[in-house]
């Protein structure tokens, strides 16, 4: 256990030092929502009703930006192998990993979005299903990555492995997720969309930690 | 002239600055503290309300000098860097280095008294229109700057970078400048500096220009102070002795 | 230098046997068999690619023999209990934006030994480093901060591959020494290295020689 | 002329290995045109008004995210090192891997943009000014990139100064560009801004490797 | 094993005049002075974080003196003329998911020598290893293909950062020949390691030594 919570604070600090991580997710965040009505023009209707398509996909990147880091480098500098021959269990290795990649780019996100909702004419009531949506749906984002990063750990191509198998896996997320916004937009009922959601997020929680340990442990061989 | 550049050169020895600084400092805080009671007394009671926009006037007492002053005090930044690549003095780093941070903090005051002023005036906390756009640009180039100076392992790399970067920024100046004159903006144009003399009434300039007056002097001070922590810092690091005195820039006077 | 003592009164003899190791798609070695007892030694050597990183990472349970067997004297495999050996390789998994001491601490208490402020003894002289990102620091400091991960380690098997590599005369001679200490206190080493290995009592493995056997030496 | 002929070769052999230039383009693509047509919903014409503005910021953010990954690995390995001490000036240095970036993201969305305007529904007349401007546009976001990664090489919060850097540079770009396609769908002449983002590239050109190649210099100390 | 000879009649004395060297915010060594002609080698020592590295980075043109200065006998500086020297140091500089062959190659014709196919000679018995991709090579294979592009070189001046590290016996002896044969072609190096160096005309220039001079021996 001290060994998981050393783990997720060391995670935690570097994401904080190296910028992988909640200043990288902020500024892109910003930046990608600051780009879109520069290119698209500034009338607020327009712009709401792409709102939860950008934000969704922003929030798609910035986790992508940050995945071929999670064990990249560990596995360049030796640590993963340190990692592995300790006590612990490899499959809470990965959760730890995921959830500190959660913590550093879903949270922040979060946050944001709201922000990003008013800057982008969100119409207040659909505030809270983004919220919602982005809290149910990033961690199955991070946890897919996860996956995806541990996979392609080591292997020839390996950054266009990970493009590859999160990206399908992850689209339907995005589906639902910003559909679920709109659907309130439009004065529809999201509660199924977001029951989807949270389901998948507690599947990915069991399932992706176990395919990703076994991918680690031939990552390193 | 001459004489100008020599007494110039003579406060940049950081000793004299020091000294001289230290002298003025006081006086100058002073004066900006005075100035800044008397301008908000001006634009909060001695000065009328608008007629059409109401109370909600006053937020340009506030919003419109640290406009101006985000937009100066990005452009001194910018200025001391250049200073400082050519003539490479470590002085005009400090000094940058100095400024950033009070700079972004006028640009985030204007960017919202903007936003507050926005939401009765134009219905809306925000519109992308080309002056806020440029603005908000302009606070993050600010960031970039601030971040930049201390992202490095040895002090002189962070303030170069900074400098290239608070140089290549300046493009933005102008852009922000004469946005409400090329693009047609929500904003509204230029009614105080613009050739032909202000087109506003009398009694709301002078509040105005007495803000204006205050925000500048207080900048002065703040930015005098942090110079000198600046220098200080420097001192002690090299008293500390991981390293000699010899490399840290800072300290020695250029002849 | 003193080690303090072991946490176990017991040891955990090793025998590996009969090992093959296969990297990637060719065979690097086949018939490798040897026993490690408490306060024994066992010097690596080869040419380069003989397959001593490979050895090693087999004992640390890293990678798994194509053919073979390594087990503790109690049944366990070394993959069911990798935390009774410390794995130290050409690569120091310490993070270059992090200080050494927090690299230092991160590693203790993630091996489960608590933090290491301040480090018990400090033979290899990285107090004066600690503050300071690893980033900046040449390679043999480097080398010096990570092999100091030894010291609160309460691993039987040291596993060194190169350890002296980087360092500078004073610094080998103080590892060899801590080694020495360390089978002194009753645990156990393998370590790799080009050179001749000072230790006095050491069995040699060849892995040069086909179908090397430790008890050759 | 050899050496730097060599170093394209290899840089877009990396790239294409486990490089993330393409990919995240490609990235973009899949996203692009599964989620914002949700949020718009199948009216062709506001499809059509938004289209000039995504892709633009698909190119602007697909650069971005490959940008850090430009001289971070040979800086890590200590090619860098060795390709500073070559016979090669830096300034063509760094114009090399400024070429190799663009051909590894700008041209593949130059060639995908049709697809993805299609896609969009915008009008067959709008399309030649689109590839035209992405064409005399991208070269820019690459040139200034470089600049950005070079002076962010090997500092902290390096990926998101990288962003902070070049956005609001790039943005200006984003506009012209952007604004360009918008003129024509309106029946206006757009050559003006054509122009204005051709003679932008050529200046970006002559001045970014400057720029970035004296950056560089202090990044290896 | 006979190198080719260098294409140039003339060489490059180079003289490092009073350099004082300062690595982030703190000074590693000052008053290094010292001049090498055609056919001499140095031989850097000093303890860790003495500035081994750093004075062969200097040499490199990789990194400017604080203080003094470094030039060829024409008046060229380092950074004027970084051809003349190569550079080899810590890290490898070759890309894991490229094979060796690759890798050779890229280097040899981005440094202007041409491809290296075949190679002119091979005395580090790299050949085997030149269809595999670099990261699945052992760390003395690496080193042996990053020693490499010494072969194909026509730089005068070699600058060598420890570069027996994880080579095994057999190739460390083949690295001081080929380092004697260049010295016996007219060429010059630098080179640094912890252990003795076997190079019989060496001077020595030990920075642990404070104002430490190459004359002093
Ligand atoms: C976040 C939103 C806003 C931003 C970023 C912003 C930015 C600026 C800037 C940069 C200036 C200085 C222009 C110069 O130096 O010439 C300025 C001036 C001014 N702004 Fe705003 N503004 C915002 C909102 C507003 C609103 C809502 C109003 C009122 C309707 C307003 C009224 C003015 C006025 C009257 C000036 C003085 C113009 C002059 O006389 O030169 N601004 N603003
Ligand atoms: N990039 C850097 N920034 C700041 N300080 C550095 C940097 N690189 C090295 N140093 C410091 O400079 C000193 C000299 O480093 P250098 O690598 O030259 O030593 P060295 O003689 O090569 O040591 P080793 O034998 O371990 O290789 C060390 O104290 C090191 O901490
Ligand atoms: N990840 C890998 N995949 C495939 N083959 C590998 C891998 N790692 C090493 N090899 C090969 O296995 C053989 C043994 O490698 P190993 O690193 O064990 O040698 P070594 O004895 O440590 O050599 P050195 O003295 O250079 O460290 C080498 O031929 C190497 O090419
Ligand atoms: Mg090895
Ligand atoms: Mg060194």
């Amino acid at each position: 256990m001290i060994g998981i919570s050393a783990l997720l604070r060391r995670d935690l600090r570097l994401a904080l030092r190296d910028g992988i991580g909640p200043w990288t997710v902020l500024g892109f965040f910003v930046i990608a929502v600051a780009v879109f009505p520069l290119g698209i023009g500034p009338e607020p209707q327009l712009l709401a009703r792409i709102a939860p398509g950008i934000i969704w996909a922003m929030a798609l990147l910035s986790a992508l930006l940050s995945f071929d880091s999670v064990f990249e480098a560990d596995y360049r500098d030796g640590s993963l192998d340190l990692l592995l021959s300790g006590r612990t269990p490899p499959e809470l290795l990965v959760l730890t990993k995921a959830l500190a990649h959660w913590l550093t780019t879903g949270v922040p996100l979060v946050c944001l979005a709201p922000v990003l909702a008013v800057l982008l004419h969100l119409p207040a009531e659909a505030m809270v299903t983004l919220v919602m949506s982005l809290l149910l749906g990033t961690p199955i984002l991070s946890l897919l990555g996860i996956v995806g990063a541990a996979i392609s750990l080591g292997a020839r191509h390996g950054t266009v492995l990970l493009a590859i198998m999160v990206l399908p896996l992850a689209a339907p997320v995005l589906i639902f997720g910003s559909g679920a916004v709109e659907m309130t937009m439009t004065g529809l009922a999201s509660d199924a969309s977001l029951l989807i959601l949270g389901g998948v997020s507690l599947g990915a929680v069991v399932v992706c930690p176990i395919a990703a340990a076994a991918a680690l442990r031939q990552a390193v061989e | 002239m001459v004489v100008i550049g020599q007494t110039l050169k003579r406060v940049a020895q950081p000793s004299h600055f020091m000294q001289i600084s230290g002298r003025w400092l006081p006086w100058i805080s002073a004066l900006a503290v005075g100035l800044l009671a008397v301008g908000v007394y001006f634009s909060l009671f001695a000065s009328p309300a608008d007629y059409q926009q109401g109370e909600s006037v006053r937020i340009m007492y506030v919003h419109v000098p640290s406009a101006w002053m985000g937009l100066f005090v990005y452009a001194l930044v910018a200025a001391l860097g250049g200073i400082g690549l050519i003539g490479g003095h470590p002085l005009a780093f400090a000094a940058a280095r100095a400024a950033a941070p009070i700079g972004a903090v006028f640009t985030a005051l204007c960017l919202i008294t903007g936003a507050l002023w926005g939401k009765p005036m134009w219905g809306a906390w925000w519109v992308w229109d080309a002056r806020l756009t440029s603005m908000l640009l302009l606070l993050f180039l600010y960031f970039g700057v601030i971040v930049l100076n201390d992202a490095f392992d040895t002090v002189r790399r962070g303030e170069k970078a900074a400098a290239v970067l608070a140089l290549v920024g300046c493009i933005n100046l102008p852009i922000i400048k004469f946005s409400v004159d090329w693009w047609n903006t929500l904003h509204q144009p230029s009614s105080v500096m613009k050739l032909g003399g202000p087109s506003i009434d009398g009694s709301m300039l002078v509040p105005l220009l007495l803000m204006a007056l205050a925000f500048k002097l207080g900048f002065f001070a703040l930015w005098l102070m942090r110079t000198r922590t600046l220098v200080l810092a420097a001192k002690t690091r090299a008293a500390q002795g991981r390293m000699d005195v010899s490399s840290v820039p800072i300290l020695e006077d250029a002849q | 230098m003193l080690l303090p003592a072991l946490p176990f009164a017991a040891s955990f003899p090793l025998t590996a046997h009969d090992l093959t190791c296969v990297r990637g798609d060719h065979r690097v070695f086949s018939g490798v068999s040897f026993s490690l007892k408490s306060g024994q030694a066992l010097h690596v050597t080869g040419q380069n690619g003989a397959g001593k990183t490979s050895l090693l990472r087999l004992l640390a349970g890293l990678i798994a023999p194509e053919h073979g067997t390594i087990h503790w004297q109690d049944g366990e495999t070394v993959a069911q209990a990798p935390e009774r050996a410390l794995y130290i390789g050409h690569l120091d998994g310490l993070k270059p934006s992090l200080t050494a001491q927090e690299n230092l601490n991160f590693w203790a208490s993630f091996l489960g030994q608590g933090s290491v402020q301040p480090l018990p003894s400090d033979p290899f002289v990285v107090t004066p480093l600690l503050s300071r990102a690893v980033r900046v620091l040449s390679a043999g400091q480097k080398r010096r901060v990570s092999l100091s991960r030894l010291l609160p380690s309460s691993a039987w098997l040291w596993l060194l591959d190169e350890p002296t590599t980087a360092l500078d005369a004073m610094s080998q001679t103080i590892l060899w020494q801590l080694v020495q200490a360390h089978c002194a206190r009753g645990g156990a080493v393998v370590v790799s290295s080009h050179g001749a290995c000072p230790l006095a009592h050491a069995m040699t493995l060849d892995l040069s020689v086909p179908l090397a056997m430790a008890e050759a030496t």
